[in-house]
């Protein structure tokens, strides 16, 4: 399998639009879902895990048959996303948002078009209730992002 | 000569379709199993032969779908072997079903009374009782389960008094297919004077019913569950316990005079069907069931024990792998395994067209119990096979590898 | 162009079938009406290419099963205008719609209180409120019919008052085809801060129906009555009006989480969808309407209404034949023979192959009112044609020589 | 349409039998259904009206749809039976009843086969309410005479 890390970037990407085009590049490197499932979940298995006590019930946004937990902080102008799931594929799509939306300012965040996920080609493959749950975390990542907007 | 699900299989046109690519293996049949041509055919020709609106009409239509629904519930009560037909009632499902004794039953039961479920049952099982409970002031008590999967008889019998007045049990546990000793916890019942309803939508479609060998004083299940199907179920109501009951729903067909200030009751079974029938599902239903006992249920069901120990063989060796349930089990086979999520499992497997139900089963109260959220349910049908117990098993050796 | 019915006579496969070796003349729509071949196709095409249970399931099959019924209940709601699919929810018919409605209102009303049905209504459309009423320790009042088989409006106005706490009545009387205009009782009702169910079980199939503009509180219907099978309906549920109601039926589907102890409801629609619904029976019923609506559903009723209106003249001149129900009829007409009992005619005219109900309708109190047992009724759907009127006519007329 | 009038008797019948023969006889004179109901009508509207006192609660054998009423007489050892209904086919079918077993003993009515009614072919014409009707009918009839046998 052709991991992605053996890829070689140019340039390091830094807007929120070549990090989701980065992301769509390196997708398309895999030919089957097997593959691309595999990508998701690598990422969701690097992502650092959310410490137990921040798994609060009001992090969590409930799945259908999955729990969410999704965290934020405000540092130097830039939101700071932490984020888990007791489901790994969940949590690696969840993973994708991550590295697309972390370390962005309130405003850019508020302006990202998310659609770039129905590139990827994963929703195809997904439980409409998994469509579901990742446009609800979408909304939430942006809910974040609001409530430090005016900071 | 032991029974070949292939010399079925093109009865039944949605196993040749595919899924993501791949060809369909449904082990979904604990939620909804598929429907053979002939119970299909048979609404058809319902439609495009007979159909017309039942019971009081003049007419040569009426009269002949009228006769149809009629020997539709003498082919169910044979099957079931009840003593009449007039213990037959139609539902439109099993949960439709267990709501209706749980609403008549209201007036019988008081607060100081008990009402006793087990643990294994679906929520379609405890919803209602819980909701009597709460009408009536009566206890709700939950016959425990052990770390097997099975029920604890010692527990019941302890659980067991005089203030016992109903028990609602499963026969076969839709989550890990383990089955239950019905007619056993039912003496035990009325030796105290309780009523008992079983809930017979997880064994209908496996094993031979004969209600007055249980002795069950009702027992429910859904059409869909046994070849025939949704919005059509049975509820057994033995005579003597059901004639001095109240109806439930009110309206047509239920009624014998109505007058602004009062209205009759008609007779058994007709007091419990108020309103159209679902008339073709009724007529498919029993089609359903004579298919199924022309097929040959204890070899049906012994092919379908066959294909889930297989499986369970096959997957033993998985690192991590814990079934649920007693290791004789009928019909589903439930398992989880360590530090991989139940729905990531189904996920990946569903992709390579296996078709399996994860989750908790309508049964939350007993995940708890287990200390899970849920699990991996593959379940059997009669058209199953071997091939496809192969390809469930390398499906989940794959996904556990992908996701480890 | 006016609708020619002749055009889809050939999608009704039973309608060419024979009665007693004469052309059958179906004229028992009011009863059930025949389903289009494209309906039953829907019904044939879920089970070969879609059947799986719905909600909750991972897998391909049952989210496409869930998808296929979500979109029905879509479709739905856009035919009625629903401001949301929310406020549909699939029961098994009229009958179990009216029984879920007048059950969680039990909370709701209290011995002081009345509730308001007229002298049209169906069994289906009494009964439950009489038990209701027994239940609560409410009144029970009827609006009265006149001569003529209207309501008597001012009546109504002078029964409601601020004790009036549920209004239900039918939109079109199903034993005599009497025209009810409900908007103006409902908004009656609301000034005194009554709610409203309709009863559309014998509109639906006539006349295009727009919830929001009637601003009915429940509405109900089945699908038999409107090309679709049997064991499926509707009921209606303006939001505002079914939030803080208590659940019906337990069962899965309806909660969110169950413990032993308590369990916490679903929502909109779900909650009052206790077990697995009639898939496939859902799927259809949004077939048969998208089918009537393509039609045209008003051009279908101005076709009706000239049958019922050629056939009346046509009878007119009968000796002895007294009509029911005002000059203006929906779907049916409803008659008797001085001298002659209705079961006798409709016999005869059976003989001769055509199909007529014959009885109270279920509707004994508005029968014993207007001083018979019963009438004969002729009731028309978009498939028949002024021949088959000149054929009931025929039949009426020998029928009545025969009996004379 | 040839009315059973004219059909030449050569001795009159006694037995219940040979009044049932007599009946199948006439009855096989009519081709079609309409003549053969015309028949039965037209014994209905002979058939002696019960006096409207006679019609009580307890004389009633309640139809699907229609009411039938029944009334017996004993006298010289035999059965007189008076019977109505308000529907005129029934009332018709009644009639047929009444003809074959009126004026004869208790035990001959007990014996009698009432099979007969099979074999006029109205059945297959009648709704299966009504065909249950009839049998009903025939039982009650026979009911009566058990009251008048031990006398
Ligand atoms: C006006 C009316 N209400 C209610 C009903 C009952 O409908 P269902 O038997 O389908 O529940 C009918 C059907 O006969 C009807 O005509
Ligand atoms: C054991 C058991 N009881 C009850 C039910 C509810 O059946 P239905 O949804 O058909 O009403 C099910 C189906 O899932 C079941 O497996």
């Amino acid at each position: 399998m052709l991991s992605p890390a053996q890829k070689p970037t140019l340039s390091l990407p830094v807007t929120i639009a070549e990090k989701q085009q980065q992301l769509l590049d390196e997708l398309n490197l895999f030919q089957d879902w097997t593959e691309r499932y595999q990508y998701v979940i690598d990422l969701g298995k690097k992502l650092a895990p959310m410490p137990e006590d921040l798994q609060t019930p009001d992090r969590l946004i409930k799945g259908c048959q999955s729990q969410v937990w999704l965290d934020s902080s405000f540092a130097d102008g830039k939101v700071n996303y932490a984020a888990d799931s007791d489901s790994l594929i969940t949590k690696g799509m969840i993973a994708l948002f991550v590295r697309v939306l972390d370390g962005q300012t309130p405003d850019d965040i508020l302006q990202a078009d998310m659609s770039f996920i129905d590139q990827t080609g994963l929703k195809e493959h997904l439980a409409p209730t998994r469509a579901n749950a990742l446009t609800l975390m979408a909304g939430q990542m942006k809910q974040h992002a609001i409530a430090f907007a005016g900071k | 000569m032991p029974f070949d699900p292939h010399s079925i299989r093109d009865q039944f046109p949605i196993l040749a379709s595919e899924v993501n690519g791949q060809p369909l293996v449904y082990l979904d049949n604990a939620a909804t199993v598929q429907k053979p041509r002939v119970v299909l055919e048979t609404s058809l020709a319902y439609y495009e032969e007979t159909n017309a609106n039942i019971h009081r009409g003049t007419h040569h239509l009426s009269q002949k779908a009228t006769a149809a629904h009629e020997a539709a519930r003498d082919r169910i009560a044979h099957h079931l072997n009840a003593a009449s037909p007039d213990e037959i009632i139609f539902t439109s499902g099993t949960t439709d079903g267990i709501n209706l004794v749980a609403n008549i039953l209201t007036g019988s039961i008081s607060a100081e009374d008990e009402i006793l479920i087990s643990a294994l049952e679906h929520h379609s099982n405890i919803v209602p009782w819980q909701m009597l409970a709460q009408r009536t002031g009566a206890t709700l008590r939950v016959i425990p389960v052990l770390e097997d999967g099975t029920l604890d008889f010692g527990a019941f019998q302890d659980l067991l008094s005089p203030k016992t007045k109903l028990l609602a049990i499963t026969q076969v546990s839709n989550a890990f297919g383990t089955p239950v000793p019905v007619k056993d916890y039912i003496s035990a019942a009325h030796a105290v004077g309780s009523l008992v309803l079983v809930d017979a939508a997880q064994s209908v479609a496996h094993k031979v019913i004969d209600v007055q060998d249980l002795d069950a004083d009702f027992l429910v299940f859904s059409g869909h569950k046994i070849y025939a199907p949704t919005g059509i179920g049975i509820l057994y109501g033995k005579t003597s316990s059901l004639e001095n009951l109240p109806p439930w729903r009110g309206g047509g067909e239920m009624i014998k005079e109505v007058t602004y200030e009062s209205s009759t009751y008609n007779e058994l079974p007709f007091r419990y069907e108020a309103g159209t029938p679902n008339i073709e599902g009724g007529i498919a239903l029993a089609k359903a069931m004579d298919w199924l006992s022309d097929l040959g249920l204890p070899s049906v069901a012994a092919h379908e024990q066959l294909l889930i120990e297989t499986a369970a063989a096959s997957l033993a060796d998985v690192e991590g792998l814990r079934f649920y349930g007693p290791s004789h089990r009928q019909g589903s086979l439930s398992f989880n395994i360590a530090g991989i999520h139940h729905y990531d499992l189904g996920t990946l497997i569903d992709q390579m067209g296996v078709a399996v139900r994860t989750g908790h089963h309508c049964c939350q109260p007993l995940m708890n119990r287990l200390g899970t959220t849920g699990t991996v349910r593959a379940s059997f049908a009669a058209y199953n096979t071997m091939e496809e117990v192969e390809k469930l098993v390398n499906a989940v050796k794959k996904a556990a590898m992908m996701l480890a």
